[in-house]
């Protein structure tokens, strides 16, 4: 339910709970969006991943 | 023929784990056959189910919520193992218990995933599921549940699919290593919210019956805004899972005659399991005296109400409410085992402990259901019987058969147990 | 999440002054003859099984118990207690109805303007919670797809939509009766007369058992008869009417009346004097 | 090597593993996928899900309101307040006995909306009035089974307050009393699209084309025609919301919604 739907009421009970709801997905889905594009960004540069300490220039020119 | 099978063996070992030894491939596609069989039996109850209604089922008007809610609340029970190792593990930081918790979660996960699935064939119209988001009553517990249910099992996901990526051969793919790794470093901030949520929705399924005051065997007076059910689930549900978590994890090792965890690892498990139980018992010892002296005398009943004239699921051997004894026994025994040094120690007694603290659950949600559903309110209504259908046993058996393959899967493909290479040397 | 469903409505904006549909149902007039749950059913357009001797699925919206005071001829008596949909309007009137308040998807909410409990039918999922939380068994499962002898289609209402299989119905109090009258009476541009909306089962009565209207009209007769003001007619006689399980505050807006008193005290379990394990379980209305 | 090397540059302007750029990229896929998302849902599936028909006859409102006065003319309500439907035959029988325009000739003003115009009475006349069938008109606000919607309560409420150009959120119109014209509030709720515009039906040439969901059979104009929830006008939609936005803005106190039995049975 958004808040413009017809049934929405500001009050308490809808606040927290659908605001409950939005802020877990919202943290569930930024989380994962973070992860997927650290490691987009990773694997573009080049990192061959298995000496993660060391991503970055090096380990780019040893991909080519 | 030979050759082509042994050509297959080879290929199919190196998608193993480094450095462990398993089944030979014909056994283990024997065993899953067996499970896909079951499963494949599930799946046509479940079709069933969907396309010709819930007809296929025994529950009726006096049972409308039976068998499948039951199997629901029991798996989501058992399955606050992984909420609860998660929050041990990542916010408390009992470190060692990051040796068991990649199989707590997939066993969360696979509990949370049947329930979903079991509500997905247990409402009427599965096609209007989604009402219960977009015109969502908020002061319905089922409400919460649902929200929070979806939630965590979306963090269950995120918490599985690294395990899935470091099998060997995926984690050569450096978009999937680096993606595994990256889930692990910000693993906490999901268990945290996996935490919060489980306590929500594991509250909110015991606020389901609690909050009916229309059927004083359920109905608990409310304690702030939640009724004590609220607590009482949570609680039993972080004491529960847990032992549910060993449990399993000895049934794996004695399957796969191999010692996975160490004992150091489960004994600090099973200990914290023992305190939450023991907590536990006494919390609902407290509630059920208060229920039955206090709160029912007021709507003019009397706790023998419940335990008579009832058909013998419910009631009296000999005038002893057994099923309420039974739910106390399985909390407290356990309980006494696991607390002490040399009960959790035993092995034996372990499981012995294991068992009855995973049945404990168990019994609870059966109660707080079946027998919520079956006691008669009006003086003059019947009690009536239920036993379910076929389709029903089907579709209950099937999270079982796709648990028993999930596992297998995983424990072939995946590093499940980061310990199973020291204990167990090739 | 357990408080008050509709919180506020209730206090100070005036929504007392509506109408509260209620019923009161003399038992002791009863003679079990069903004719309610017929016109229920014809009215309401309520499907049919091929077989209907299982009574744990079958959908009546007006169901009659037969009720039994357990003793040995000559002693033995019976009693039918019609038991329609109850519309409880929870503590206060403020609508915390036993099943409203659970209901997920908000498919069935409670009127202030006339204290009906309404069920939505394409907006319920089939959950089923509804069922668990009424404690008068007063809501159905449609556990099959609806059908009727051909024939019969013909005769369905229009004003009653038919439920689909897998969701939640119950009693409406007619309601598409009262939506009739209201237009009416809207064009009109005048008030709802008593005789207007009457339920189904209420003109079915060949005994005149049941009594309809507005139990906050001080000119309709449930009114009279539920605040023992009427004169000058035989109804009260005494009697107090009484609901079904008043104790457990779930404020039901069906009365009923009985002179004898072990009817009386089978309402609610706070007033009666035998253990459970004395009673007769009852067979629905057979 | 090129386009790695590109990124690589790109990158190294920035520190490595840059925490805050991998936000601001999540955030930029999550964006993406938003925005595929919403063109997905809000331009492509409308177009799938719904059917395109014409009406039986093409009806002309605009010339017949030269001829008749208002809405009700035709649109009758009933001695009771209640809608009496669609037009009949028999409302039409009076004038369309036999085909009353001329048909055009080549050159003419307007000659191909002449002609069509013409052909459609014809076609009419043939195949309906001559036959005695009724023309099986699609009904745009065609309302699910479980709505229950009075005429006669929004005809004749003086608690109805017709709002300007039916404009969500307008002034209420003053009308002089005994003065109202009841066209006023018939085009609150039914408006004709025709090309993306709203116009009144009785100001219309053509009829709209005709558009019903393929499952659940209901036309758009009832359904999907604002699927955004930010609608401008009371008539950009007739699904729950609207008559409930509707409910909620006539009533004076604006407290609380009506109960579900006021709109369904």
């Amino acid at each position: 339910m958004f808040p413009f739907s017809f049934e929405w009421h500001w009050d308490m009970s809808h606040i927290v709970f659908m605001g409950g709801l939005w802020y877990a997905i919202c943290i569930m889905a930024l989380g994962v969006n973070y992860v997927l594009g650290k490691s987009f960004m990773q694997t573009i540069k080049g990192d061959s991943g298995h000496g993660h300490d060391d991503h970055g220039h090096d380990g780019h020119g040893e991909h080519h | 023929m030979e050759a082509a099978y042994q050509k297959l063996v080879r290929l199919e070992s190196q998608l193993h784990p480094e450095g462990v030894q398993r089944a030979p491939l014909w056994q283990f596609v024997l065993w899953l056959g067996f499970f896909g069989t079951v499963l494949l039996w599930g799946v046509y109850a479940m079709f069933l189910c969907w396309f010709k209604g819930l007809n296929q089922t025994n529950m009726n008007d006096y049972y409308g919520f039976a068998l499948w809610i039951w199997a629901d609340l029991a798996v989501i029970a058992v399955g606050g193992g992984a909420f609860f190792t998660g929050l041990l593990r990542y916010v408390i930081g009992k470190d060692p218990l990051k040796y068991i918790i990649n199989y707590a979660v997939l066993i969360g996960f696979i509990c949370y995933s049947s329930a979903l699935l079991i509500l997905a064939i247990d409402i009427g119209q599965p096609l209007r599921g989604w009402f219960i988001f977009w015109h969502a009553n908020v002061h319905s517990m089922l409400t919460e549940v649902a929200f929070c249910l979806s939630c965590y099992f979306g963090v269950l996901c995120i918490e599985y699919i690294p395990l899935v990526l470091e099998n060997r051969k995926l984690d050569e793919i450096p978009f999937f290593h680096h993606t595994a790794h990256n889930f692990h470093e910000v693993m906490a901030i999901f268990a945290a919210t996996g935490a919060f949520l489980s306590f929500f929705h594991q509250g909110s399924l015991g606020g389901v019956a609690g909050v009916l005051f229309g059927r004083p065997f359920a109905y608990r007076p409310e304690f702030y805004i939640w009724p004590t059910t609220f607590f009482l689930f949570t609680w039993s549900a972080a004491a529960c899972g847990p032992c549910f978590t060993i449990l399993v994890t000895k049934i794996t090792e004695a399957i796969t005659r191999k010692k996975l965890v160490k004992d150091n690892v489960v004994e600090l498990l099973a200990k914290i399991a023992g305190w939450m139980l023991l907590t536990y018992s006494i919390a609902k010892i407290a509630d059920t005296l208060y229920w039955g002296f206090v709160m029912l005398p007021k709507h003019g009943l009397q706790i023998t109400d419940f335990y008579t004239n009832a058909s013998l699921i419910y009631t009296k051997l000999g005038g002893v409410p057994w099923i309420l004894l039974i739910e106390i026994l399985c909390s407290v025994i356990p309980a006494l085992i696991l607390v002490s040094k040399k009960g959790r120690q035993s092995k034996p007694a372990l499981v012995v402990a294991v068992l009855l603290g995973s049945m404990c659950a168990m019994i609870n949600r059966w109660v707080m259901v079946l027998q919520v559903m079956a006691a008669p309110i009006m003086t003059f209504d019947q009690f009536a019987l239920y036993f379910p259908s076929w389709q029903e046993l089907a579709t209950t058996v099937l999270p079982v058969a796709y648990g028993v393959i999930l596992i297998s899967l995983s424990h072939r493909y995946l590093p499940v147990f980061p310990q199973e290479r020291e204990l167990n040397p090739v | 999440m357990g408080e008050t469903q509709g919180h506020g409505h209730q206090e100070g904006n005036g929504h007392a002054q509506g109408s509260k549909y209620g019923m009161v149902i003399d038992l002791d007039k009863c003679t079990g003859c069903g004719a309610c749950m017929v016109a229920c059913m014809a009215e309401n357009n309520v499907p049919t099984k091929p077989d209907e001797t299982n009574k744990l699925d079958t959908i009546t919206w007006m169901r009659v118990f037969k009720l039994s005071n357990g003793k040995a001829f000559p002693e033995a008596e019976t009693c039918y207690l019609p038991r329609p949909c109850m519309h409880c309007g929870g503590k206060h009137d403020a609508g915390h109805s036993p099943c409203v308040s659970v209901c997920p998807a908000t498919a069935t909410d409670y009127s202030y303007k006339t204290g009906i409990v309404s069920q939505i039918y394409t907006r319920c999922f089939g959950c089923r919670y509804c069922m668990g939380a009424c404690p008068y068994k007063a809501r159905y499962f449609n556990w099959w797809d609806p059908k009727f002898p051909a024939d019969m289609k013909e005769y369905l209402s229009p004003d009653v939509s038919v439920r689909m299989r897998g969701i939640v119905e119950k009693c409406s109090f007619c309601f598409h009766r009262y939506q009739r009258a209201m237009d009416r009476a809207f064009y009109e541009g005048r008030e709802l007369e008593e005789h207007e909306y009457q339920t189904a089962c209420t003109q079915a009565c060949p005994a005149g058992a049941i009594t309809f209207g507005d139990l906050n009209n001080e000119r309709h007769m449930v009114h009279k008869v539920v605040n023992d003001k009427h004169e000058g007619h035989a109804v009260l006689q005494g009697r107090k009417p009484f609901r079904l399980l008043e104790e457990l505050d779930t404020n039901p807006k069906v009365y009923y009346l009985s002179a004898r008193d072990w009817v009386v005290k089978a309402g609610n379990a706070s007033l009666r004097e035998t253990s459970p394990a004395d009673k007769k379980p009852s067979g629905g209305h057979h | 090597m090129s386009g790695p090397e590109k990124t690589q540059q790109n990158g190294a302007a920035h520190k490595k593993d840059d925490s805050a750029g991998v936000f601001a990229m999540s955030l930029f896929a999550a964006g993406i996928s938003v925005y595929v998302s919403l063109f997905v849902g809000w331009l492509v599936l409308p177009e799938l899900l719904y059917s395109r028909q014409h009406q039986p006859i093409d009806f002309n409102h605009a010339i017949h309101m030269e001829i008749v006065d208002g809405c009700t003319s035709c649109h009758v309500f009933r001695e009771d307040g209640t809608f009496a439907g669609t037009p009949t035959l028999a409302q039409c029988i009076d004038c369309h006995e036999e085909v009353q325009s001329i048909e055009p000739e080549p050159g003419d003003e307007d000659y191909e909306v002449r002609l069509a115009q013409y052909l459609d009475e014809v076609k009419f006349v043939e195949e309906y009035v001559q036959q005695g069938k009724e023309v099986p008109w699609l009904i745009y606000s065609k309302q699910p089974d479980c709505v229950f919607f009075s005429h006669a309560a929004h005809m004749t409420s003086h608690k109805f307050k017709v709002l300007e150009g039916g404009k969500i959120g307008a002034p209420p119109v003053e009308f002089e009393h005994g003065e109202e014209p009841e066209d006023a509030r018939c085009n609150m709720c039914h408006m004709a699209f025709i090309d993306g515009e709203a116009v009144p039906f009785g100001e219309a040439e053509t009829l709209p084309l005709y558009r019903r969901n393929w499952i659940t059979t209901y036309p758009i104009d009832i359904w999907g025609r604002n699927i955004s929830g930010f609608n401008d006008h009371y008539y950009d939609s007739a699904k729950m919301d609207d008559c409930a936005q509707c409910h909620y803005d006539q009533r004076n106190d604006h407290q609380g919604q009506d109960a579900c039995f006021v709109c369904h049975k």
